[in-house]
């Protein structure tokens, strides 16, 4: 069953994309794309002929996808977080590597960003996972669904995990690695056709990535867990739709002041 | 609008006395091709604050004669002598052709046949 | 900002502004300026219009018989409306209507159609004009 | 793959460029955009990318100057791919027909598949156009499309097919 | 006890017979044979069980003595030749109390040779490690423009170098300690000012001067324990206890923080990076400066739990967050690994100060690794330097289509500093796991557990973003020429290479943690990438998007420069910790 | 070392409507340095209007100069042609005129500002300024016949007449809009992410306005009192309600409510023209030829635009030298880069709302 689910995830990922696309065209007032565009898109891209630069570059997006194939399937398997966390590392750095291959201005600076990004979030996820080992005594993700009350103990570690989730999902004011308007996408400028595929389903593996983080915080509870998510989701699409985009300089500020200085008071307040 | 004659080796001089920033609006330069491979060229200045005030320094050269540039006095001069420039073909110290033309375009299009 | 958030979630609720355009038509106000329309039995064949059009998008091409056809390209046309305002007998020889002209594929030869007209009515002039013109001396020389 | 070609009809992302146009059209194609017209609903996103890009929304007459980028940006899009000319300049050169540094309508250069008329064209005809272009684009093939001038040849290096030197200007590929 | 005599001996013979061959090929038999021979021993010595000990004649003893005076008069001598005060005040201080010291020194109680776990550990990473990189260095060597004899001396040097390393490291006297300690320090001088221009002497001053206050800190520590304990064996010293033992041990532990080059002291390892690169491969990240960690591991069943083990660890601990920052301003490939070195020894120290069971084995684990990756790296620098000429990473651009050889390694020991399966990363992962068991017993461990956070996402950065460099490339179908790298070079890095791939095997065998052998997986898609590359001919290749233009692109990389402001609040922070050791020390 | 990134901008971004080029020098993502190159789009205008088309059509293709401020081309050569002609318009044409280029400065200030929220990567407030701006197009549709490229001026008058209906029409998206305008202004001044992002940035302090001669909103942002509806009187401006709009931080704050409350003030006005809409011809005739030298200069909602005609009795013209507000921008604008971050660049630019099709003609 859940070697189903694992093959289901860029599915998943794809149709909360695809919700996440209509709901932010209804809070513009518009009528937006059908639920299933994403998936229109992925077909269209695999019947278009593939430009590269070159061979290393293009490959590396197949990596990317893969490795982030792989932690997704480690969360669902229940490992240890802090693993899924330096798997989903590395696979971010395949990409990052990827970006700087090409002698492409965009892509570099994409690349740039995004690593800021990774040193902004990386951070905070591995402390949430400290939060949770806390509370439940382990990092095994098999465990920590076990527990329950965390939302209760841990709520400022949960707060912490909100200010991130913009930048995975790369959503105002923090999709800085994007960026359309200054960098045209960044690291994903180079790529056509069946190799930008794989990094535009790289994208539904990271909402499943960083919305599984925040079902965890439902422990046993799914209910709660799917409410968590839910919510998150809305939250996140709102302040997408109420923001402009920041610079990463403030970026990484706004984070390691706020995100992290939350995240630090509820672990001493755990301690304490 | 007061057109004030005046020639290519006093312009500078004169238009270093008439111009003061805070009073005065550059507003461009601009050229006239008036046959037979002459050319005017003109300063032309706005009040602000002033209804309809436009001062005009003009000068009667040909297509061979340096025209000095106002950059040091105008900085924003720049761009209407890059104008000039590329448009009549003139020369002007400091001011690189290529601002809308391409090298291996038709050259100086506002320049009359002669 | 929270009144950004607090819009951006009343949105959800709100009808959306978007027009459904090719499923429900849009009307154009009244006085739409679309395509120009020709009625070639009013006509006097004065060509004020294609004087007077910017582009040249109205063409006639001489008839030996003495006669023009007008030609008119949609694509070339910016729409001004001033060949109407130049016609003697606007609304029955030329007028504007409120439609648009929709967008032609290749082989509408939109664009390479035209310049072969162009060329075309050129060189229907001058030979008209010269045949005018020999007929004219043939009529001197007869007489 | 046969499976897969309906699909293109359904995911256009555009691609805009302005080879020296008024922006008369080009404010029209940012008012489809807006939330009025929302062409988003079609599912097209404005990607600003070539490499990205099915539709190539062009507009003006080709400036002398732009003329190289035109076709650079061209050769970047992978087929299938359809140009979209909008507006009267871009179709035929418009009102701009005959300056002397404007080459009167992209279809010198490129390819054009649907040629949009309007000064300034509208929304509604961008629309018109797309739904258009659409079709054209389903029934395209995945070969190859050459730019008409400015075109070096497709060559192949090292066994791999190379468009580098794709719109460069004639005749400079013999000089160096 | 034969084994260690080996250990210690071999190196001297080898570089005595090096000294007697000038033939090439000989150079290469004599230093494949030492480096094949010794890690053999250290090897089977890591395996046998048994601890063991024993007494140095004691005209050996008065030998030492001697030997120390003579060396603590040179360093007096090279202050007064180049007029460097500090120098001289430290080096007549140090005679000072040596002398004073020697004087009232208890008669050896215990022996002066004590072979334990953690020294045989430490002869793995020493005799491997450093004998790849004697290997290298004879090639190396060849294209510098020095003597034929000077080459060989310095050769030579390595092999004896890497004799004073395998004693030091199972001296129990804290007077031999000391006195192989200024001979590393001697060392690190003189390899230093190898190159004999202006910036190496001056370095190699700074060095030295940096140096000798670990020498002095040392003597210091040493004095105190005679005199509350009556003994300069660590031994003894270790299982005393109440008393000034923590003071003792503060210094002891400080003489550990100068030689890990622990901010404020970074500035002598990166002075060292002017050195030839074998040496800053040997002395300055993948040997000599291990003392430091191993130091801090010698003294941690002390440590542990203390105020004075606690403030190592918070002084470690924010070196590596400080030192990554800083190294991401700077723009010389030597620099960044050595400021990266410097991170990474202030997290070994941290985990080694803090003396739980299982922080000692991550410290361990990371020394191991660190040390092969590192050697890996440096002597990789090594090879641009030689053959490509670039030493600054701005050069590097596109080097992976020059020399893809060596950028292969360059990326792989990156690979190994960061990421799953390599020690190194799962020296961070155990790491953090431990710290957070920890903060149950403290609260304090938070900051260690940030530091160690965030310093590891600044790492990441930092090597990456040099990566970037490297790999930039332009189109597929522009060539480029390569340039062919002799064996002489591939060879030491090939082995390093394997150690790596070894030892992480090893590794996660060792750990028997299913996961941990699954996160192995996703390199396979690293590895297999070159194979499938080669299957893409059918893809168009095309010019990266430049809005349309054409024309080439040019950048740099991204520098994040702390303000002067920040930079010396930081060094005045460190100042006051460092002393705050002694303090602290002093107050327990 | 060098360690400056080159970046470039254009001439095809995706921020950008239109081709110009700028090519960053950065140090990380700080610029130090812009190369612009702004002449992509030029087509000839100014020799085409001397060589291929006679004076009367003319006025169409010089407001093919650009579609954002069609109707200021068309008015200020009208002027400058009529000025020639001896022949002043009466002033219901007078009225109609501004009815039209007020209207255009709203919609194209309405553009900019929704094309400077989408460069701040602020998507929502874009789609919600664009939808308003449909309000203003529709008048103006209704009105001219075409949403952009009104056509509506002419020698001798104007080309349609404002009908009832259209008044209502009129009146009632200007109510409309003018709430929705209040609720912007609240939005700009309010937004905590809109604030990081235009507050102190891309500043142009007053006296580089005065030395670099900015103009429009640009320069009243920064505090310089200028404004050629203030400084003409071929339009009755100040009897309808025109006040000056001055900001003075000059940053893209600024600019972006000069912008906002000149769409109000304009809004005013127009409602008090077609309330006080004088009875009147739309077209009388303009007899003659052009002859002599004139000078125009109409407030384009970018600043200043000149006109300067200069005929000999013909049906072709001399001289037709158009001086366009973005191209005297240009060298203010280069100067505001200096300092600033790329991410940021794309909205500075959008706040200068820079036109290069007319700024390259
Ligand atoms: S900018 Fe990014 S998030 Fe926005 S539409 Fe484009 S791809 Fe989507
Ligand atoms: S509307 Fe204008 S462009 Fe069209 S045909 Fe008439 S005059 Fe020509
Ligand atoms: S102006 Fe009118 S009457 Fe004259 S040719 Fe044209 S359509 Fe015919
Ligand atoms: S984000 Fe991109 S796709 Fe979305 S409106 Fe802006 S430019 Fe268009
Ligand atoms: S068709 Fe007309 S409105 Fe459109 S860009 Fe061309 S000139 Fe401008
Ligand atoms: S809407 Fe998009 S395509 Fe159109 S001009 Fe703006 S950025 Fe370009
Ligand atoms: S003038 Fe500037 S802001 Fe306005 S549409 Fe053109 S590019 Fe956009
Ligand atoms: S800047 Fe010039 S071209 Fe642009 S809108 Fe204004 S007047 Fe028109």
């Amino acid at each position: 069953m859940i070697w189903v689910w694992i093959a289901l995830a860029p599915i998943l990922g794809g149709l909360v994309y695809g919700g996440e696309r209509v709901l932010r065209a209804r809070m513009q007032r518009r009528q937006g794309p059908p639920l299933l565009q994403p998936f229109y898109d992925m077909f269209k891209l695999l019947d278009k002929r593939t430009l590269i630069i070159h061979a290393p570059h293009a490959l590396l997006a197949l990596a990317h996808f893969a490795v982030l194939w792989f932690s997704i399937a480690a969360i669902f398997l229940g490992w240890n977080l802090l693993y899924i966390i330096f798997l989903h590392l590395f696979a971010q750095i395949l990409l990052i590597l990827a970006g700087y291959s090409v002698r492409s201005p965009y892509s570099h600076i994409g690349s740039n960003r995004e690593l800021l990004m990774v040193v902004a979030y990386e951070p905070i996820l591995i402390l949430v996972a400290v939060g949770f080992y806390l509370v439940s005594g382990s990092f095994e993700i098999a465990e920590i669904v076990k527990g329950e009350n965390y939302l209760l103990q841990i709520p400022l570690l949960f707060a912490a995990l909100l200010i991130i989730v913009p930048i995975k999902v790369k959503k105002s004011p923090f999709d800085v690695g994007e960026a359309h308007q200054e960098i045209v996408g960044g690291i994903e400028v180079e790529y056509s056709g069946v190799f930008y595929e794989f990094l535009y389903m790289s994208r539904f593996l990271e909402y499943i990535f960083i919305y599984s983080f925040v079902y965890l915080f439902g422990g046993e509870s799914h209910w709660l867990g799917a409410v968590l998510v839910f919510g998150v989701f809305l939250l996140v699409n709102l302040v997408d739709n109420a923001t402009a985009r920041v610079r990463p300089a403030h970026m990484l500020k706004i984070i390691y002041t706020v995100a992290v200085s939350l995240a630090v008071v509820n672990l001493l307040g755990i301690l304490l | 609008m007061k057109k004030i004659e005046t020639t290519l080796s006093t312009l500078l001089r004169d238009i270093g006395a008439f111009y003061i920033p805070k009073l005065w609006h550059f507003l461009s330069v601009n050229g006239i091709d008036l046959g037979e491979g002459k050319i005017e060229l003109q300063w032309i200045f706005s009040a602000y604050g002033v209804k309809d005030e436009i001062v005009i320094y003009y000068v009667l050269s040909d297509y061979n004669t340096p025209v000095p540039s106002l950059v040091s006095l105008i900085p924003s001069a720049i761009m209407g002598e890059r104008e000039i420039v590329d448009m009549f073909g003139l020369t002007v110290d400091g001011a690189e052709s290529g601002l809308y033309l391409d090298e291996d375009s038709r050259t100086h299009p506002l320049r009359g046949e002669s | 900002m929270l009144r950004s958030l607090l819009e951006a979630f009343l949105n959800l609720f709100r009808p959306i502004r978007t027009h459904r355009y090719p499923a429900e038509e849009i009307v154009l106000p009244s006085g739409y300026r679309g395509l120009i329309e020709y009625g070639i039995d009013a006509c006097i064949f004065c060509d004020k219009c294609e004087k007077v059009c910017p582009p040249g998008a109205i063409l006639f091409y001489q008839n030996e018989d003495g006669t023009k056809t007008y030609r008119y390209n949609p694509w070339l046309c910016i729409y001004c409306g001033e060949c109407v305002r130049a016609c003697p007998k606007p609304e029955e020889a030329l007028w504007q209507s409120e439609t648009k002209q929709l967008s032609a594929l290749k082989e509408d030869g939109a664009n390479e159609g035209w310049f072969v007209w162009e060329a075309a009515c050129k060189q229907s002039r001058e030979a008209y004009a010269t045949v005018k013109k020999s007929a004219k001396i043939q009529n001197k020389s007869e007489e | 793959m046969k499976f897969f070609t309906p699909f293109r009809k359904k995911s256009p992302w555009v691609l805009h460029y302005n080879a020296g146009s008024c922006n008369g059209c080009d404010i029209e194609i940012l008012a489809a955009l807006g939330p009025k017209f929302d062409l988003e609903r079609f599912g097209v996103i404005n990607t600003g990318n070539p490499k990205q890009s099915d539709i190539f929304l062009v507009t003006g007459p080709v400036t002398y100057r732009s003329r190289e980028r035109l076709v650079e940006l061209y050769s970047q899009i992978p087929e299938p791919k359809v140009v979209v000319a909008v507006g009267s300049c871009t179709a035929t050169g418009g009102v701009f027909r005959g300056m002397y540094n404007v080459e009167d309508g992209i279809d010198r250069y490129i390819p054009v598949d649907v040629y949009v008329p309007g000064c300034a064209s509208s929304p509604q005809l961008i629309i018109d156009a797309l739904v258009k272009g659409l079709e054209v684009l389903e029934a395209k093939s995945k070969e190859i499309e050459k730019p008409y001038k400015l075109f070096g040849a497709i060559e192949t290096i090292a066994n791999k097919l190379s468009r580098l030197n794709m719109a460069t200007k004639v005749g400079q590929n013999e000089k160096d | 006890m034969d084994m260690v005599l080996v250990l210690v001996l071999l190196p001297i013979i080898a570089a005595l017979l090096l000294g007697l061959f000038p033939y090439q090929r000989l150079q290469y038999i004599i230093s494949g044979a030492t480096l094949a021979l010794l890690s053999i021993v250290a090897f089977s010595l890591y395996t046998s069980l048994s601890d063991f000990t024993f007494h140095l004649p004691h005209n050996l003893n008065i030998l030492i003595i001697v030997a120390d005076v003579v060396l603590l008069l040179f360093f007096l001598y090279q202050g007064r030749k180049f007029n460097n005060i500090k120098v001289m005040v430290l080096a007549v201080a140090q005679l000072l109390l040596y002398g004073y010291i020697e004087s009232i020194a208890p008669v050896a109680g215990r022996a002066e040779i004590v072979v334990d776990e953690l020294s045989k550990f430490m002869f793995l990473i020493i005799n491997g490690v450093g004998g790849v990189i004697v290997l290298y260095a004879v090639k190396y060597m060849e294209g510098e423009s020095a003597s034929p004899f000077k080459k060989r001396l310095f050769v030579g040097a390595l092999l004896v170098f890497l004799s004073v390393m395998n004693l030091i490291v199972c001296a129990n006297s804290i007077l031999l300690f000391f006195f192989l300690f200024e001979m590393t320090t001697l060392a690190s001088y003189l390899l230093i000012a190898f190159r004999g221009d202006e910036i190496s002497r001056e370095n190699a001053l700074k060095a030295l001067w940096m140096n000798q206050i670990g020498g002095v800190v040392i003597l210091v520590g040493a004095l105190i324990a005679i005199i509350g304990f009556d003994t300069v064996m660590f031994d003894t010293l270790l299982e005393s206890s109440g008393g000034v033992l923590m003071l003792s041990v503060a210094l002891l532990s400080m003489a550990a923080l100068v030689k890990g080059a622990s901010l404020p002291f970074e500035g002598w390892l990166l002075g060292a990076m002017v050195a030839p690169t074998p040496v800053s491969a040997m002395l300055h990240s993948a040997t000599m400066v291990k003392i430091a960690p191993y130091l801090i591991l010698k003294l941690s069943p002390v440590l542990a739990a203390t105020m004075v083990g606690g403030i190592i660890s918070l002084i470690g601990a924010l070196v590596f967050v400080a030192a990554s920052y800083l190294a991401l301003s700077r723009s010389v490939f030597k620099e960044i690994l050595g400021y990266s070195t410097v991170a990474l020894l202030g997290l070994m120290m941290a985990l080694a100060a803090i003396g739980t069971q299982e922080s000692i084995a991550i410290a361990m684990v990371l020394m191991l690794f660190h040390a092969l990756s590192k050697a890996l790296l440096f002597l990789s620098a090594g090879v641009l330097e030689k053959q490509y000429h670039c030493k600054n990473i701005e050069e590097m651009k596109g080097m992976v289509n020059r020399a893809p050889k060596t950028v292969g390694f360059i990326l792989f020991g990156f690979v190994s500093l960061t990421l799953p399966p390599f020690g190194l990363f799962m020296g961070k992962l155990f790491a953090i796991t431990s710290v957070a068991s920890l903060l149950n017993e403290h609260p304090a461990y938070l900051i260690v557990l940030l530091a160690l956070i965030i310093g590891s996402a600044l790492l990441v950065l930092l090597y990456f973003k040099v990566a970037s460099a490297l790999l930039s490339s332009a189109s597929d179908v522009v060539q480029s020429e390569t340039m062919p790298i002799s064996a002489g070079f591939n060879i030491p890095l090939v082995v390093l290479s394997f150690f790596i791939v070894a030892g992480a095997v090893g590794y996660i065998m060792m750990q028997q943690n299913i996961f941990v052998i699954l996160l192995a997986f996703p390199m396979l898609f690293v590895f297999a990438l070159p194979s499938i590359i080669h299957s893409m001919e059918r893809y168009d290749r095309t010019l990266p998007y430049q809005c349309g233009e054409k024309g080439s692109f040019d950048s740099a990389l991204v520098y994040y420069e702390p303000s002067i402001k920040i930079q010396r609040a930081m060094y005045w922070g460190f100042g006051i910790l460092f002393v705050a050791v002694a303090l602290v020390g002093a107050m327990s | 070392m060098k360690k400056t990134i080159q970046i470039p901008l254009g001439s095809q971004h995706i921020s950008l409507l239109e081709p110009i080029r700028f090519k960053f020098e950065c140090e990380n993502e700080k610029i130090i340095g812009v190369d612009a190159d702004v002449g992509f789009v030029h087509r000839g205008v100014e020799l085409a209007c001397t060589r291929s088309f006679e004076f009367k059509q003319v006025g169409y293709v010089v407001a093919r100069v650009c579609g954002l401020c069609a109707i200021t081309h068309s008015l200020s050569y009208t002027l400058a042609v009529e000025k020639l002609l001896g022949y002043v318009a009466n002033d219901r044409i007078k009225y109609l005129r501004m009815l039209m280029v007020e209207l255009d400065r709203i919609h194209s200030h309405m553009l900019c500002l929704a094309h400077t929220a989408e460069n701040a990567g602020f998507e929502a407030l874009f789609m919600q300024i664009m939808g308003d701006r449909e309000l203003i197009m529709d008048v103006q549709e209704a009105i001219s016949g075409n949403r952009v490229q009104f056509d509506y001026i002419s020698i001798g008058g104007v080309n349609r007449d404002l009908t009832p209906e259209l008044v209502a029409l009129t009146h009632k998206n200007l109510g409309l809009l003018s709430e929705k305008i209040d609720a912007l202004i609240g939005l700009f001044d309010n937004n905590w992410s809109l604030s990081l992002k235009y507050k102190g940035v891309g500043v142009l302090s007053l006296e580089e306005a005065y030395t670099y001669n900015a103009l429009g909103p640009l320069a009243r942002a920064a505090g310089l009192a200028t404004d050629v509806r203030a400084e003409t009187s071929d339009f009755p401006y100040e009897a309808l309600g025109y006040t000056m709009i001055l900001e003075s931080t000059g940053d893209i704050h600024a600019r972006n409510f000069v912008r906002l409350r000149e769409i109000v003030n304009s809004i005013a006005m127009c409602r008090n023209i077609i309330e006080n809409l004088p009875i009147g011809e739309i077209q009388e005739k303009a007899k003659g030829k052009p002859n002599g030298e004139a000078v125009v200069r109409v407030e384009a909602p970018r600043g200043e635009l000149f006109y300067l005609v200069r005929g000999s009795g013909q049906n072709m013209l001399d001289r037709v030298r158009i001086k366009t507000p973005t191209f005297s921008a240009i060298p203010a604008m280069m100067e505001v880069f200096k300092g600033a971050e790329y991410a940021d660049a794309p909205a500075i630019l959008a706040s200068f709302d820079p036109c290069m099709s007319c700024t390259a003609k």
